[in-house]
């Protein structure tokens, strides 16, 4: 990692708070990557004047010029692969991908190419490369525009694949993924990027490192834990429990791979019970990989099975049923219930 | 053609500028005066058409520019998540889609409500779509008119295999016109970039699959202009895989559906496969989520409003009486009670229970579809219990 | 699924003992579906003439023309996507992906069309396509050609996943696969194609529906389960473990998803230790979803947390070191005492 | 240009046969027959060629083919995996890898051995792919040759996105000769068939990017013929993209040498992309896991043998008198020489050790990578311990 932006403890500097949407966020960790290293450009379809379909980039190629923030063709998979060649060339290459949905042309390149280019050179070429995915659902949209594709880059060696849930997070984030020496598969949780968060904008370095978990609340009877869109709702289901007298500990993972796991076993090493909340299909999500590890490690301190909260093993349903679909706070906490009921 | 294109290249002709017309390569019978053009090559397929049948186009392109308004305008009231507009585009789907006979089968994208229309299908089948309802939901057999497909250019790989399976049937070339079967594939200028559609070519080029590729060149893939995906005009993309393409003035019916006419003869006599560029353009926004504003200039729109496809066929039509006002209004009345039944429709229509999630992700018997379906099920009665 | 082939209990007619290679049998399941159903036909690269790299389908160009085995240009995006559209004609398409490490240019029309099209359709569309994927390593070959990637495909929606593992089960498997509705991802073990078996090859019926496991041998200390091309090793780890007192039950998993979960759990809550085995990478690998269902339905059955003895979490190394990478003897039986020993 | 190619559709010019020649298009500059053919458009790139330069292009060529037999002989030793042969396409690698200045840069595929050799790769570099040690594991800048790619058609996204960010460094069209660069991406007449090569077309046409995309049809793609994959001559792929393309004798290293040349200048001048397809033969089997014997007569490679393209370039080089038998016997023997060296360097590779596996999968630090190679000694100690 170039060392420009460090991670270490915060400076003395006056604070700055701001109320800033995660969205905006986004577009801010952006600009300050790019005026600190002429090498990073972004490239994506409907990036540049559009400022892209949720406006993450807005004001950016005016700012910084056609050869920095490029419009791409319409094709993934040239977004991914010419990245990968413009990394070769030295730039740091962040690539927006529409949607979730959107990335599977582009699965070729990144599984084959980004992912394990620098093994295939021992080491001697690094592959610097971003690729920024909207994902999840809850916006009303059709198909395709609603999905959870984590877990099949999670499961590719040589990807890290992390995920932001709140404004700070978003901001530091994705300033510490286009840092990062290796490839980042970055995903955002497009249902939040309008919700707004309070944070220190001045400050001089990110509060932890990308890939590290937080654990967002304490408590003592169940673990939560998820990333992304559900962190908000998942706080939301402590809060709710706390009322009826449960005390629950929520976690947000940030990193799915590397995936944070001691943070998780510390946890349920005090709690005894895990319950793991994501929107992808529970069937090989990323809730099986934690539960299949968990149980590993904390054999002995598990009170009960691990409990996954995921999407169905379905495809992405119809909008006017993404209600029934989605882990919403009721099933959250019917999933905490099964946890302490075992 | 040169020995030698890279020495002898020749200025690409007629490339496409954002605002410019369709150069001279591209066929128009109707000027956007309305006047006749005529054209040696094309004049043929549209002489038999008869007053009644063109004021039959005009009827299908006036209720679908109103089926559009009413999806525009269900989207603003929250009745559906989204709407794709077709404004502009109306003689481009209205024209090739009545080009076709009843057994040809037509791929479309998102945007192809005009083509369903024209096929059969019922409007609301769309609407179900962009309500949320379900992803798509009817019978491709029905009206020979498959499901919509949102990845851009994937359906023109289904397109080419189904006109390949037409082939391995034996139904292109018998000279029988109730067997000899043609595909039409509907894809944006946007489309033409992605992998899959220049696979399609070449499959289609390797296999001759009765296949016509049409693509409507609407200016603009969301925000980005045509001359992002392509330097020369996009029906010359079919010369580098040895096969014809031709631009057709896709504000033009009679243009669009005599070129199209053609194209889809040529399939059926085993000539395949073709590809058409209607030149055309996407007067609305991308879909209701987006902001053209953002991107391209209100002269470039007001220039194209010159060239309106149903504007153009009236003046025809009326010039040549073949309508009259009483015709007109008769349509716009017809227009009206179209919409109201579109509305109702779309209000009304039922959404289904969420444990019916799991009813069609397999065709067969899965445990895991039951079982979910069943905890959904006991997870929804706990509630009840509670209440 | 069409029902011209019962999958009920043998008939009474005078059995025909062959001995046959994998590979030979698939061909020779090939041949029965194709001369049944004349809606069946192949697709891929290089199948006609050459009979395929691997040569299963040797002389099916020569016997049912160049219409019913399909050489397909170089594009796999192509091979599937027009399978489909022929599958929409009414076609049975089967699908050859040459390499493992080649399917990945096809995902997006398996994730997004495949997987999707009978949801999309409210049941309206049915797409009986067949991809058979030659999967594993073990062969000596340079990147690409070695890889294991069915949790991709059992983690989305739409699809099924299955592999065999020996002549008699290829031999089935694949026609069955031909003939269910749905589509199949279809995993073939490439470094068994020459093993050999003897089998019934006049028997009118499969022994066992296509989405069943089998146990192949019966233990009572630790169940083994596995899939494709280490379930010989898994036997063999099982009969060394025999000599030294170890009971193991070995089960063929056959089907990935659905994941025939009951037979693993019937055996744990005997033997109260798993073992799991695959050369795909353990992170987010089959062995992860098997561990969470097993731990979920057997919490107080299992004496020691689910082993899971997969690939490393690398991209497939160089030949050279494949050895110290996919799970052997030794390594399986290494996995047997931790569980032991717990 | 028609301005419709649907209805007036010529016949495609010089349309690949099996077993045809190149056709009109093809440029050629030294026949089968090693006779010097002139050619008003490339004579220019080769006049200044020295004898000396062309005995090197003959050494090249030599010890490439000896490079690709003792690669053959090793596989067959049990010392290599797999072994790709160039066999017959000699030419067309030193010819265009000759072409290249030391700053362009290269994206090869898994045979380019002969251009990786004129670039100065050591070939224990692809011995050592092919012998398993390592996936590549040389660095790319050093001989700006990139690793081999095994992904078809994979590399020419990679080399378009080299080539956009050598215009974004501002390294083209300067003039400068030391700073304006050039990207050549070789690929095979199958992978024109691969949705990311029309894509990198599409990409390298939108972003005017300097790189001539080299096509080697070698007539081949394992077993299927190139009229599988093209109904017209590859080079007028280039065509459907609006960026020009050649086709060039690949068995006439001059000609390979003058075409390459010029497109690599017009590539550095800002006029990229361009595309050269090369027709050559692959002699050999696809692989040394192949058998072409069931799919291919061996008459057609009779007949190519009658191109071979170091039989052509000595017959010229001794009948112009700019080389004699001495030199050719030294070239021979510089050849065993070589060969000698590279068997002993792959017999002699060493393997690097199991735990080295997790060491190069990500730049930064990984846990999971220390974890598991921490449990890899230990799970090897214990069996040390157990001896
Ligand atoms: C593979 C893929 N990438 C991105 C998108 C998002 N998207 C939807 S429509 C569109 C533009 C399409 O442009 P064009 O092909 O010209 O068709 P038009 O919408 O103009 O009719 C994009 C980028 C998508 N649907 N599929
Ligand atoms: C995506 C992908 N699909 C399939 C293969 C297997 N394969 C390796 S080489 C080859 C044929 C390539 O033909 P061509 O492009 O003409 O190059 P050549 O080998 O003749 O030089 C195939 C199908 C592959 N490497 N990558
Ligand atoms: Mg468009
Ligand atoms: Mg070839």
């Amino acid at each position: 990692m170039s060392t420009t932006m460090s991670t270490a403890a915060a400076t003395n500097a006056p604070q700055h708070l701001e109320k800033v949407t995660l969205g905006r966020s986004i577009t801010n960790g952006l600009r300050k990557a790019m005026e600190r290293d002429p090498k990073v450009v972004l490239i994506g379809e409907d990036i540049g004047k559009l400022g892209g379909v949720f406006r993450i980039t807005e004001h950016l190629q005016k700012d910084f010029g056609e050869d920095r923030v490029i419009d791409s063709p319409l094709a993934e998979s040239g977004i991914v692969g010419t990245a990968v060649g413009m990394a070769l060339r030295g730039y740091r290459p962040v690539c927006e991908i529409q949607f979730d949905g959107f990335v599977y042309p582009a699965f070729d390149q990144i599984v084959c190419q980004v992912a394990k280019m620098h093994a295939r050179s021992l080491g001697a070429v690094k592959l610097p490369i971003v690729i920024r995915i909207p994902f999840g659902g809850g916006i009303g949209s059709p198909e395709h525009h609603s999905e959870s594709p984590e877990a099949y880059f999670a499961h590719t060696a040589g990807l890290r694949v992390v995920s932001c849930s709140n404004p700070e997070d978003a901001y530091w984030m994705i300033q510490q993924a286009i840092e990062c020496d290796d490839p980042v598969i970055f995903f955002e949780p497009k249902r939040r990027y309008h919700d707004r968060g309070e944070y220190d904008t001045s400050a001089a370095s990110a509060p932890r490192s990308l890939f590290e978990a937080n654990v967002l609340r304490e408590g003592t009877d169940v673990t939560l834990v998820g990333y992304g869109p559900v962190v908000k709702t998942m706080l939301e289901s402590a809060a709710a429990a706390e009322s009826e007298g449960t005390s629950i500990e929520v976690i947000d993972l940030r990193s799915l791979s590397p995936l944070p796991i001691d943070t998780v076993t510390a946890s349920v090493r005090k709690t005894g019970r895990l319950v793991v909340v994501h929107e992808a299909s529970n069937f090989l999500g990323m809730g099986a990989e934690i539960a299949a590890e968990v149980t590993e490690q904390c054999f002995y301190h598990l009170e009960a099975p691990v409990v996954r909260v995921g999407g169905a093993n379905i495809p992405y349903p119809p909008s006017r049923m993404e209600e029934d679909f989605l882990p919403d706070l009721d099933r959250i906490l019917d999933g905490v219930d099964r946890a302490l009921a075992f | 053609m040169s020995d030698n294109d890279v020495v002898q290249q020749t200025a690409p002709a007629g490339a496409t500028t954002q605002n410019g017309d369709g150069g001279p390569d591209m066929i128009q019978l109707l000027t956007p005066e309305g006047e006749r053009r005529s054209h040696p090559d094309y004049d043929k397929y549209v002489v038999d058409l008869t007053p009644q049948d063109l004021r039959g186009f005009y009827r299908d392109l006036v209720l679908i520019r109103r089926l559009d308004a009413e999806g525009y305008a269900l989207q603003r009231q929250g009745e559906l998540g989204l709407w794709p507009s077709l404004l502009g585009q109306e003689a481009a789907q209205v024209g090739s889609g009545r080009a076709l006979r009843p057994h040809d089968f037509v791929f479309p994208t998102y945007r192809e409500h005009g083509v369903g229309f024209v096929r059969g299908m019922d409007p609301q089948s769309s609407l179900q779509l962009f309500r949320g309802v379900s992803q798509g939901g009817w019978d491709p057999t029905e009206h020979n008119f498959h499901l919509y497909t949102i990845v851009i250019g994937a359906q023109t790989l289904h397109a080419t295999g189904y006109a390949m399976g037409v082939k391995m049937d034996g139904n292109v070339g018998t000279g029988d016109p109730d067997r000899d079967t043609a595909v039409i594939c509907y894809f944006g200028d946007g489309a033409t970039s992605q992998g899959d559609v220049n696979e399609a070519f070449v499959y289609a080029a390797s296999f001759d699959a009765p296949v016509v590729f049409f693509c409507q060149n609407n200016q603009w893939a969301i925000s980005e202009p045509v001359s992002k995906q392509t330097r020369i005009p996009l029906y010359q993309r079919a010369r580098g895989f040895g096969f014809p393409g031709v631009r057709v003035d896709g504000n033009d019916i009679l243009a669009t559906y005599a070129v199209t006419k053609h194209c889809l003869d040529e399939a059926r006599n085993g000539n395949g496969p073709l590809l058409i560029e209607a030149y055309t353009y996407r007067m609305g926004a991308h879909t209701t989520a987006d902001d053209p504003t953002k991107y391209r200039v209100s002269a470039e729109v007001e220039q194209w409003k010159l060239r309106d496809p149903i504007l153009r066929l009236k003046t025809y039509l009326a010039h040549e009486g073949m309508a009259d006002e009483t015709f007109f209004q008769s349509v716009d009345e017809e227009a009206d009670q179209f919409a109201q039944e579109l509305r109702d429709g779309c209000i009304n229509m039922a959404t289904m229970p969420g444990e019916t999630m799991w009813d069609h992700v397999y065709a067969e018997d899965h445990p895991v579809m039951e079982a979910e379906r069943a905890a959904f099920l006991a997870y929804q009665a706990s509630f009840e219990g509670a209440n």
